[in-house]
């Protein structure tokens, strides 16, 4: 079982490494692109957010970082905004420190309250601090890569990179303990669980993961001001949304979220018109619905839903 | 040196003292039973001790030590273990790794820890359960999922709530051959326990009280036959 | 395990998919006498007012230049493609990259906000495909020496105040003003150049802060900016906040000699609505206003009032002239690819109805044309251009009379 | 009539406007008198003859405050009542705000209503919406097993892209606004001038509070509204039908949402985006007040206000939202029952 | 007047009773005896359709309410006062008091009954604006109880009106009960203050990991050896 298992992971490894040799498509490798940083935000908020129950409202606080760490390195220095993928987490990870002892004093929704106000005290910060961030006017880079195959391949690593960590820190100590925590708090500080670090250790790789798809966003967009990257509603709540369609607390399950998120999203508006977003937030309403723990998450049910299906079929196939 | 002593305890919510001015020393490697009918303190002499709540004056030692001031999960770490009256299973999780999340107190290698975990597993019995999610267990196992999860931390003293509450008798003996399973292996137990007979049967020295504090202290015998016991239990009109 | 196989099956099925919305596009892109030219606009999201009235401008220059026969050159047809960006930088990159790579567009155009311009523009001269600007105002975007990306119709933010400085020098002439802005790309950009402006004429100022768009109560920032006394505003604002802005000076009593908008909010016909009374003799710079002496601008207006029944300001002349830079463009294009596109329109010289239009480099602009500003003002609930004076349409009334007065 | 006259007379109409728990606010309404004139006494000597215009401006800044304030605390009622019982964070209650607004909108401009009427026809179309939200949508999840609870929180931002975007669908995205008569009419006290349809607004906003009061203290749902919140079980152990209190309660909150967006409507704008403003200053003056108590809301509310209000004069218009949210953690870190426990100590 | 038969109810994914069958007949006073965990709660909640009934059914006046929703099994003249009194700590005394008389018929006689309940209970009258999370335990019970009796109720459950009061208080609590019952309201009583209780009341269950174990009138079940092992393990 365990064999299949890692089989079939490298089957769709090797897949994903040699996509782009077969198809050139610019197009297709940028939305896949696309799915792959917005796996990565989800696979590190899962971390946080998924295993150790941590609901955060304010990850676009640690994207932004990690991108404006990007930007200001070539605004303000000249150098060149891929260090900016090596500090850009570093920095997010330094700036979550205070962060996490400050909010993990808190619980549940009380919490997730706190971290939406911190990603928003960000964005005007980052707006209102002008001389040091260029404010509103956003930092425009040169990029210096303008293939896509070289964006893909980064992209790949880093969300491989992003789910080995995650899937050792989750299948470790660590891991047992944070799942302890967000099932039962009290329970875990029973077990001798010191629940405030336990979660500070899940909240530095979520927030330096996030930092790093943060600055990669820099390097491949080109361009960030603080409305963007330190949105609420685009960053810090839809990366809730791609972890929650996707699966919570499953390996995979952000990576699906981010293909149905982005996918879907591009599907839509290409052939839906002004109502693309209206049906994107049906289809929201309706997973959550209908399959709470996301599509990964609730894969049971949607085999039972198919098997019933052949089952009522007259007569059997 | 007392091995455990609780010394003028006394916590108070808003104005209500839920326990007042309670005293008992614990000698390593019995068992201490604590009685008392509902909401007379019992359980929160319990979150007193790991600490789930802050006294509100009194002192708490352990092996010598001042423990009251000392963090929950540090308490565990100096080898407290505890389980909750209404049970706290880590109900997404399988039973071993219930048991493991206690394990990995004392190592962070999850081979030691599972190793650990199979060794309770067979110890308490669970061994057709092992991967089992806890959340669709019943309530006996449930109980003894607790025990387990807390050994795993290997305790020198465990505190043990209401296990025998909602057992029928044969779960009850079973439970109560657990105790001597833990006992044996040179764990000091407190236990709180409802049913006098389960207490009767198991502890060395018995802690009556009521309304948070001692009404009798002494031999399960004693205590049976204290008229303040039986006046808390059984009503005036049996004293 | 289980969860991998579907997760297998889930992968095979996206990429599927994927493959083949890429064939459908490819089958689309079969017929050989079409020329797609990509517009990408706001369609959706907050911005999706200005991005619907450019695009209704597009659509309307369009036919008329169907009509005369205008779009069939050597015969190939072109044809808009219009993408929306949801006001979203990646959304607005992935419009980019579909529209390049997967409808085969042979130029693009569009971009509202200076932020999506900013990402459409790298993009595509990354993609090497010529980029037509129709609003997006930061500097930084004709300032990279970007070969593929022209501006036509709209001016840099800091040059948006070509006319109003001349006018503040003959006229104006004040010692202090007071810069107030919204805290985006097109408002601190605006608010930059003014300031180097000031500093240049020694004008000093005595009041300057920038703001979150969206404020219900402008008063404690309006009160503030009175005990400063400026003898002008200069205030940068989108449209709602302009009629904010306008109306709590009245309701405070504020009185200043002019207040000069830069553009974007206080031109529009929704801020005459909102702002009531409020808007007589509000001053604003602007590209263009309905009554300017370009042939076709009065003609346009009226002809969207009537197809749309709305009044459209000066986002949807930005929209329809540039259709006409694009049309005027092919019609001289040796070859429909990248580089015919790029060579013909750096050599356009053609009067719109936003003044002619030349792409140009100066003053480290690339591909810029240099911008026609003027300074409009509010007169009985009419737009009235006030300066350059060869172009006025109604005399500037200066100093502007007290609230009370009025 | 001097500054100080007048905002005693603003104090003691907010007093009394809604005389729940009397005593505290009188207490409350008298101390922030006193601390006001001895401010004021304060800093006229202090700045002397340059401390009028300084003076003028402060008390022109907290009046704008207190104005907008009562208004933020209609608008925050409805969700401090929503997260009261149920104690669900809805991220949809802004977009409800604007639903209500543009109910308000057509009543005006086909209808020819004035927005003070419309109101009264917006808010029973909210309440409908709001039953309809709760018990086909949000009811549903409360018996869903998953993993995390706040998958209740990510459906309401379900329903707010699908309130957005369906108005957008309906409306445009053009902005729209309703000038009205009154508009812009201001009276002046001296050099500070006051808009007329925010006094008017702020004094529905406290007689909708004093109302929501009353309907909460004296009527048996509203009592039964109060006693879901402190002890659900309870409450059905008394008879009381909790699905059809809690959807009672969605849909109060979201009328009250709407009356809060209609009062803005003379003096603001409206287009589909507007509902992420309503629902962020919520959340603040909820968390400010106390969740459940429509004092605290109206407390926070007027907290909110003057804070923005003179983060906005003291320190620049781009901090004043940072003042805000800066409070509302501090609150949310140091007084987790909000300002009201303050008042119940 | 109520008949419970075979009922097996679940708490979450547990199964708590097993068949548990038993009777309270017009004006009796019975009481449910059981050690911690099991059952009684359980089995006063399923009654109070707060918890549904898997098997079995719970017929009151002949008519079956097992699948009815908790409010209106209320109005059909159940109250069930609460272990742990689960009073509205921020209302008043008077307002919790209005809180039991939500219903038509005792909503109009509610001025008549507070003023009953007043005359059972002085110190509530005394405290009537009182916060009732600010009484103390022994007048948090009584508001408790007055607030059951407001709804006029057929048959009134009591769950463990004892619980953390003073010896005093605990028999005047009792006492009180027996004053309701002799007014000709039915009582289920659950309790653990064994001898007390067996001496109030007229009939008795033994509940046992979620089966009923014995039962007989009070004065049998007193004189039982089953009843003193179970609670004392003499």
């Amino acid at each position: 079982m365990k064999n299949r298992n890692m089989i079939l992971t490298g089957i769709l490894l090797i897949i994903a490494a040699v996509l782009p040799i077969f198809i050139d498509a610019p197009y297709q490798l940028h939305i896949l692109i696309l799915i792959m940083m917005w796996a990565v935000i989800g696979t590190s908020w899962n971390l946080l957010g998924g295993y150790a129950g941590q609901v955060s409202f304010g990850h676009a606080a640690f994207f932004g970082v990690g991108a404006y760490t990007a930007g200001l390195l070539v605004f303000h220095l000249g150098i060149s905004p891929w260090w900016g993928m090596l500090l850009g987490p570093i920095v997010a990870a330094v700036v979550a420190l205070p962060i996490g002892l400050i909010c993990f004093r808190l619980r549940g929704p009380y919490f997730a309250l706190a971290m939406l106000a911190l990603g928003e005290i960000f964005r005007l910060l980052f707006i209102n601090l002008a001389s040091f961030t260029n404010g509103a006017k956003g930092i425009l880079i040169m990029p210096e890569i303008t293939s896509k195959m070289a964006y893909y391949y980064i992209g790949l690593a880093m969300l491989l990179l992003t789910v080995l960590i995650t899937y050792l820190i989750v299948h470790s100590k660590i891991g047992y303990y944070m799942v302890s925590i967000r099932e039962d708090q009290d329970a875990a500080t029973s077990l001798g669980v010191p629940t405030t670090l336990y979660k500070i250790y899940a909240l530095l790789p979520s927030a330096f993961f996030t930092g790093m798809a943060g600055a990669f966003y820099t390097n491949y967009v080109a361009f960030i001001d603080p409305h963007i990257v330190f949105n609420l509603s685009n960053i810090s709540v839809m990366v809730i949304l791609v972890v929650m369609l996707g699966g919570v607390a499953t390996t995979w399950g952000p990576t699906v979220g981010a293909a149905i998120y982005i996918f879907l999203g591009e599907i839509f508006r290409t052939t839906l018109g002004p109502a693309n977003v209206l049906i994107f937030g049906v289809l929201v309403c309706l997973i959550i619905m209908f399959l709470p723990n996301g599509i990964v998450g609730e894969l049971n049910i949607i085999k039972r839903i198919m098997a019933r299906k052949k089952e009522s079929l007259p007569g059997g196939a | 040196m007392n091995y455990f002593e609780i010394k003028n305890v006394t916590k108070r919510f808003g104005g209500l003292a839920a326990v007042s001015n309670l005293s008992f020393q614990v000698e390593q490697g019995e068992i201490f039973g604590i009685i008392g009918p509902n909401g007379s303190g019992k359980t929160t002499v319990f979150n007193l001790i790991s600490r789930f709540f802050p006294l509100t004056s009194g002192e708490i030692y352990y092996k010598g030590k001042r423990i009251d001031l000392i963090p929950a999960h540090k308490i565990c770490e100096m080898g407290i273990g505890r389980t909750f009256q209404v049970v706290k299973p880590l109900r997404r999780m399988s039973v071993i790794d219930n048991i493991m999340a206690g394990a990995f107190l004392r190592t962070s290698s999850i081979r030691k820890a599972r190793h650990k975990a199979e060794e309770i597993i067979d110890f308490c019995g669970l061994d057709k359960y092992t991967h089992r999610e806890a959340k669709g267990l019943p309530i006996p196992l449930r109980k003894r999922l607790e025990i387990a999860r807390s050994l795993a931390t290997e305790p020198s003293l465990i505190l043990l709530d209401e296990t025998c509450a909602g057992l029928n008798p044969k779960e009850s003996e079973e439970a109560i051959a657990l105790i001597h399973r833990i006992r044996k292996t040179g764990i000091t137990i407190i236990i709180v326990e409802h049913i006098m007979k389960v207490m009767m049967g198991i502890s060395d020295r018995i802690l009556a009280i009521n309304f948070g504090s001692e009404i009798a202290l002494g031999k399960p015998k004693e205590i049976a036959n204290h008229p303040e016991v039986i006046k808390a239990y059984l009503g005036d009109a049996y004293a | 395990m289980k969860k991998t196989r579907w997760l297998l099956v889930v992968f095979v099925v996206a990429v599927g998919l994927m493959l083949i919305a890429g064939g459908c596009g490819g089958t689309k892109q079969a017929s050989k006498d079409v020329v797609k030219i990509g517009v990408i606009l706001p369609l959706t999201g907050s911005e999706a007012m200005f991005g619907s009235m450019e695009k209704n401008s597009f659509e309307m220059a369009y036919e008329e230049l169907k009509a005369a026969g205008k779009t069939n050159f050597g015969g190939k047809e072109i044809q808009l493609m219009f993408e929306d960006d949801q006001g979203k930088q990646d959304v607005a990159k992935s419009a980019t990259e579909k529209l390049v790579n997967q409808d085969k567009v042979a130029m693009l155009s569009g971009g509202y906000s200076s932020a999506c311009t900013n990402v459409v523009a790298g993009s595509a001269q990354t993609l090497n495909t010529p980029f037509l600007v129709v609003t997006g105002s930061s500097d930084e975007i004709t300032k990279r020496g970007w070969q593929y990306v022209f501006r036509g119709t709209a001016a840099p933010a800091s040059k948006y105040t070509g006319a109003l400085w001349e006018m503040i020098e003959e006229v104006v002439k004040p010692k202090n003003v007071a810069l107030i802005y919204e805290n985006t790309d097109f408002g601190s950009s605006s608010a930059k150049g003014f300031r180097a402006d000031c500093e240049k004429r020694g004008i000093k100022i005595v009041f300057d802060q920038s703001y979150e768009h969206g404020a219900i109560d402008f008063k404690p920032m309006l009160a503030n900016m009175r005990s400063a006394n400026p003898e002008m505003i200069f205030a940068v604002s989108y449209v709602m906040d302009a009629a904010m802005i306008c109306k709590q000076m009245k309701e405070l009593d504020f009185n200043t000699d002019l207040l000069v908008g830069g553009g974007a909010g206080y031109t529009m016909p929704e801020f005459k609505d909102n702002a009531g009374e409020a808007s007589e003799f509000i001053a604003s710079t602007t590209l263009w206003v309905p009554n300017v002496a370009w042939p076709g601008a009065g003609e346009y207006f009226k002809n969207y009032q009537q197809k749309y029944g709305k009044e459209p300001d000066y986002h949807g002349a930005q929209a329809y002239a540039t259709m006409y830079v694009i049309a005027d463009a092919f019609s001289r294009a040796k070859e429909f690819n990248n580089t015919g596109i790029q060579k013909a329109l750096k050599e356009t010289d053609l009067k719109t109805i936003m003044g002619p239009i030349k792409f140009e480099d100066w003053d480290g602009y690339t591909n810029q044309n240099k911008p026609n500003t003027y300074v409009v003002q509010w007169q009985k609930g009419k737009l009235e251009v006030v300066w350059p004076k060869d172009v006025k349409s109604a005399d500037y009334v200066f100093p502007v009379p007290n609230w009370r007065e009025r | 009539m001097s500054v100080d006259q007048y905002f005693c007379l603003v104090a003691v109409d907010a007093a009394g406007g809604h005389p729940p728990r009397p005593a505290i606010l009188l207490a409350a309404a008298r101390g922030f008198l006193v601390a006001f004139s001895l401010s004021v006494s304060f800093m006229n000597q202090f700045w002397g003859l340059l401390g009028g215009k300084r003076m003028l401006l402060f008390g022109q800044t907290v009046i704008c405050g207190i104005l907008l304030g009562g208004m933020y605390a209609l608008i925050a009622m409805g969700m401090t009542l929503i997260m009261g019982v149920m104690k669900i964070i809805n991220l949809a209650h802004g977009a409800l705000v604007m639903v209500g607004m543009y109910v308000t909108y057509v009543c005006f401009k086909e209808f020819g209503i004035d927005p003070y009427l419309g109101m009264f026809i917006a808010m029973p179309v909210l309440f409908f919406i709001g039953c309809l939200v709760q018990n086909y949508m949000i009811n549903r999840l409360v018996e869903v097993d998953s993993i995390l609870p706040e998958n209740q929180v990510l459906l309401t931002v379900g329903i707010m892209i699908v309130l957005t975007e369906a108005m957008r669908l309906m409306f445009k995205s053009d902005y729209r606004s309703v000038t009205t008569t009154y508009s812009s009419k201001t009276v002046l006290l001296g050099d500070m001038s006051i808009s007329v349809p925010m006094v008017i607004g702020f004094i529905i906003a406290m007689a909708f509070t004093f109302l929501l009061h009353l309907f909460l203290t004296r009527t048996d749902t509203g009592k039964a509204i109060r006693a879901t919140a402190q002890d659900r079980d309870a409450a059905v152990y008394m008879g009381v039908n909790s699905s059809r209190i809690t959807m009672i309660t969605f849909g109060l909150g979201s009328a009250l949402a709407a009356a809060g967006g209609s009062l803005l409507l003379p003096l603001f704008y409206l287009w589909p985006d507007i509902g992420h403003l309503f629902t962020a200053k919520s959340f603040i003056i909820t968390i400010l007040g106390g969740m459940g108590s429509t004092m605290g809301a109206a407390i926070g509310g007027l907290i909110l206000g003057i804070a923005e209000s003179l983060g906005a004069t003291y320190i620049s218009m781009g901090y004043k939202d940072i003042v805000g949210l800066v409070i509302f953690l501090l609150v949310l870190l140091f007084l987790p029952g909000g300002f009201r426990s303050l008042a119940r100590r | 007047m109520l008949k419970i038969k075979g009922i097996d109810v679940c708490y979450k994914d547990v199964q708590v009773l097993w068949n548990v069958s038993f009777e309270v007949h017009q004006g009796e006073l019975v009481v449910l005896l059981g050690a911690n965990g099991s059952g009684k709660t359980t089995t006063l909640n399923a009654i109070s359709g707060l918890l549904p009934v898997t098997k079995g059914s719970i017929e009151f006046q002949g008519k079956d309410i097992s699948k009815l929703p908790g409010y209106k099994i209320a109005e059909l003249g159940i109250v069930h006062v609460p272990e742990g009194r689960r009073l509205f700590p921020e209302m008043s005394v008077r307002e919790n008091l209005e809180m039991g008389s939500l219903f038509p018929e005792a909503k109009a006689k509610r001025k008549e009954s507070m003023h009953k309940i007043f005359e059972l209970f002085p110190v509530l009258e005394e405290r009537q604006n009182q916060e009732a999370g600010t009484l103390s335990g022994g007048q948090q019970q009584m508001l408790a109880l007055g607030r059951g009796l407001m709804a006029l109720p057929k048959l009134l459950i009591l769950d463990e009106p004892s619980l953390g009061l003073a010896p005093v208080l605990v028999k005047q609590i009792f006492e009180k009960t027996k004053d309701i019952n002799d007014q000709g309201v039915t009582i289920l009583l659950v309790e653990q203050n064994v001898v007390q209780t067996l001496n109030l009341c007229h009939r008795a269950y033994v509940l046992e990991n979620g089966s009923v174990i014995l039962q007989g009138s009070g004065k049998e079940l007193l004189s039982d050896e089953h009843i003193k092992e179970a609670y004392l393990g003499i």
